[in-house]
């Protein structure tokens, strides 16, 4: 049995553990939770939603934020 | 009183600026991107006066060793963010960016850009009329980058932008305002506060639009590649109060023949 | 820092504004004529930053009761009295007004005006050249208000002025600085300080002339005249720094074409 | 013997009182001596000849001082 | 080779104009209103060398004894009657008058105006771009008066429109072409004809926009409401032939600085 | 009628230029110099219509096998010969090079230049004004170049100079007429013809320059400089015609507002 | 019985004769057929319906032509 | 004895014959007298003297004419 599934993140396809919450993944990223946003299946997921929403096979996931701009 | 405090929209000789029921510190905006370093950014941004700044929505650079967000160098009790949907040609794309704009849970503001040309960077009219108004039925606060067309300014007016930004030339280029007709009508005829938005190159361009009576102007290319932004970004605050007061103050009237400005009696034989 | 100490020469971060030995405090120069009254002049004056003034060379007028002279209005200790020979048409008018200016034991500095017409007001070359070159020999030290011609500005510099004063447009015009290019030679060819005087309406104008690298600025209509003469004076004030600092701080190249503001990596899919 | 001469002040013709030092014709029109300037026929009077001037039959003097201009 | 002809855009050494397939026999299109009376818009547009016309659509006067058809004074033999859309500020109105031109039988063409403000008198972008697209499909040959924003331009092409018409400033304003940079980008990017239409008020005006490029003018006011109009209309058409070959001779560079006519060599001791 | 004809000063409704008691066939004045070859040259001037070629005094070069005199390429009869004294900075070197001109015996006009700075060429006012005393007394009717200073136009009138010839930019800048206002203000007050000479780079500066009412212009890099020499004549031909025509009929006023070409009345329900 | 009927024509309520063809009113108007272009209740009449088309009670119409416009 | 004399021509010694006029010198020259203005001693010399003027030792002549200029 496998211990890892596929999904689009920021373009890519990657390879990541399964059971994971976006919470998790974003933390697996070393990134923090209040300084973006994350979009899943074209959907805005709202940042309560982190914890409860499970990372699932194919989804295909935008994790944006703020740079400079004019 | 500081030139900070001049440029305030809260002088007492002046009302204040105010967009979508927000009050804002100055009548200058600017963006935060094509600095040679976040440093001097920060430092010319300061420099300018300016309260608001405009950020860009972009996906995280996931090869970066750390995030890139402006947010670890812009302090959101510092400066009002203004989402920005930069880059994006379609109305689809413009709501989507929005969105994630606001999502990120500093405002329901946003600066409205849906660009029809990739060369010139011009705005889509019936793009931005119809992002717009999605927008406006969502509860955004729309402040709308257009084009100098009137018809187009009272359109985006009637969709319920909180602020129309009509550009004084295209994006990035620096020629200043180049239809000042334009500006004065577009002032003349809206009432929700105007403001001209790209093109303009030096202190002088400020000064001119802001004496047009718009309510104020937003600035980026002219200040982050100035050869000192941040000596730059003193010089536009100091020309947006120039050009605020000059716009309050009642200019002369400008006359073909010359006036003498010293007495013509008490010549001597 | 406050724009009066921002505007002076004296700031850190600019060379001060020199002529014929003297430091000013400021590179905004103006009158004293044509206000509704002086309380509003020297509140507009003080309200300028300005800390040099130029006065009018006059007969007493003895069927008023009192006399009229501005000294007892403007205290020599606070302001910089700079006398005019305007209203002078001859050669020998202009060198009798300014040895009568000279001796009223304030300065050896003159602002020479030799007028070539009464319409337009525009100096005569000839005879601005020949005043000057007479004056200097007497030790005085001439600012002198010419046209913008290039050629007459470098003869007035080799006839040993200390400043020289080209004009905008005519004396009380308002029309800005018609010429540019001109103005631009004339700082560009000539050592000694360069003053943009008369034409200037508002602002923008202001800012536009200083832009160009001149000295400094001279003004009296447009802030005696505007409908709010104090708030005109502060936005002179302000026009002042703003052109100075975009001048110094090296402007963006002005572009054909547009460059996006944000970033155009990292969009969606 | 008459107690009066004839001078040319500031453009017009005046009686004057005879035995005036220049001084004297400052203060009886009632005029600051250190805000104006005195032209006497033609050549500039320093102010410390006031006293030592006379004001002689036919003089011409222009008293001048500073009013507001550009 | 008289004006006339070398204004024809049959002259061996420029293209013709062609516009939805036909060719018109000068680069200057006039319109028919404002003048004081027919006999000197008879003979002015004679004089203009123009073969084409602007005629409004409008309801027959049943007050007067005999109808005032332009017909009684244009012969449709000797100039192409372009019917407008003038006085529309629907779409709904617009693409009514347009069929009951074309009912007329003169003509498929229609120069289409949806105007967006009674003050301005500016067409209307959104309104114009879907009239067009409607007229089109009805088979049309659509010559779209727009603004001068390029975005509008390529839509308006995009729509199938046979050419597009932007303004140089408000209609019978006489400013002249406000803004070069527009028409110039709008002529660099279209591939149907540019016809500069609305706000020409001089020669130079004239000359100016076809030194741009564009494939010709239409003009009406400068030439109704000048002093002399036929004397205008003349030097209309030698403005556009001036403007056109200037364009074609391709301009010296403008340069800062000077550069003799006369050798510098061969001077004498 | 030809635009040869036309442009000819000789027009029925127009008064014919004559300066100096000679009558002048056309308001376009030509220079010979700056023509990538002698053939290109003729044909251009005679494209231009021009009747009055300038030429400069050069020693004969000893070196070459032939004698380069343009006069084996001109023929007198065809075109008036009009000498300058291009290259000329003091006035004695002016009045050598005009005397040199005159014994050529064609001619006792002389368009004269006194030059004041090597880089922008712009002539001496105080030099040109004593040239031309000097010269006027030995006979000479003198056609002064000079700046575009009122003033100075003024003087060299009352010197007795048969035309006055302001600049509009500097010779071969191509910059067009930079102040509008200062040749408008020449024209206004002198009542020797003047002839706007250097600067003009293309058509629409010829046709704004003869819309302020001068009374020819002199142009010679704009034409020998073009990329099609030949094409560009002809454009300036056009452009004189049509800016002389323009000042004559009376523009129509320009206004800040619109107003309908087509009438309002007569609209359907 | 009345002979007239009641139109809408060019703005204006008209009372015209009865069996009146198009062609009829526009020459009883003193109009030539060619120089105009009708509409009848918001339809364009194409000319040569005019013969055949009477005018009834209530019709709107509307009789048009070029006239100088820019 | 030598046959040659010095003059400054156009800007430079030269040798030429002696027992020269004026004219003789412009034809020694291959130049049309015509054409030519011709300055002798910074003086300038009329038509009908070239002749009649001798050139001679150390004369300092300038031949000119009309070339294209603006």
């Amino acid at each position: 049995m496998s211990d890892a599934i596929q999904i689009h993140l920021n373009g890519r396809d990657r390879e990541v553990a399964t059971d994971l919450s976006v919470r998790d993944l974003i933390l697996s990223l070393d990134l923090h939770p209040d300084l973006i946003v994350v979009e899943r299946n074209r959907g805005i997921l709202r940042r309560e939603m982190y914890d409860d929403v499970p990372v699932e096979p194919g989804d295909v996931i935008e994790l944006v934020h703020f740079v400079g701009g004019g | 009183m500081s030139p900070a405090t001049e440029a305030s929209a809260t002088r007492v000789d002046d009302a204040p600026l105010v967009i979508g029921g927000r009050r804002f510190t100055s009548r200058l905006l600017v963006g935060t991107g094509k600095y040679a370093d976040n440093e001097i950014m920060l430092e010319a941004i300061r420099a300018s006066g300016s309260g608001c700044v405009t950020v860009a929505v972009r996906r995280v650079d996931l090869d970066r060793s750390h995030t890139e967000s402006i947010l670890h160098h812009l302090d959101p009790e510092e400066f009002f963010l203004l989402p920005n949907t930069a880059g994006c040609y379609t109305v689809e794309d413009a709501i989507r960016y929005a969105r994630l704009g606001r999502a990120s849970g500093f405002t329901d503001f946003v600066k409205l850009e849906v660009i029809g040309d990739q060369e010139t960077l011009l705005p889509d009219p019936e793009g931005t009329l119809e992002a717009a108004r999605v927008l406006v039925a969502e509860g955004f606060k729309v402040m709308a980058y257009t084009n100098d067309d009137l018809i187009t300014a009272l359109r985006l007016e009637d969709a319920g932008c909180a602020a129309v930004m009509p550009l004084a030339s295209p994006i990035g280029s620096g020629l200043g305002v180049v239809n000042r007709w334009a500006i004065r009508q577009i002032k003349r005829r809206l009432e929700v506060p105007v403001i001209v938005d790209a093109g303009l190159g030096t202190a002088s361009d400020v000064c001119v639009a802001m004496e047009e009576g718009v309510d104020g102007v937003l600035l980026n290319t002219a200040i982050a590649h100035a050869d000192d932004p941040v000596r730059m970004a003193r010089a536009m605050r100091c020309a947006v109060e120039a050009g605020r007061d000059a716009f309050l103050a009642g200019r002369m009237p400008a006359r073909g023949g010359a006036a003498p400005s010293s007495p013509t009696h008490g010549m001597l034989d």
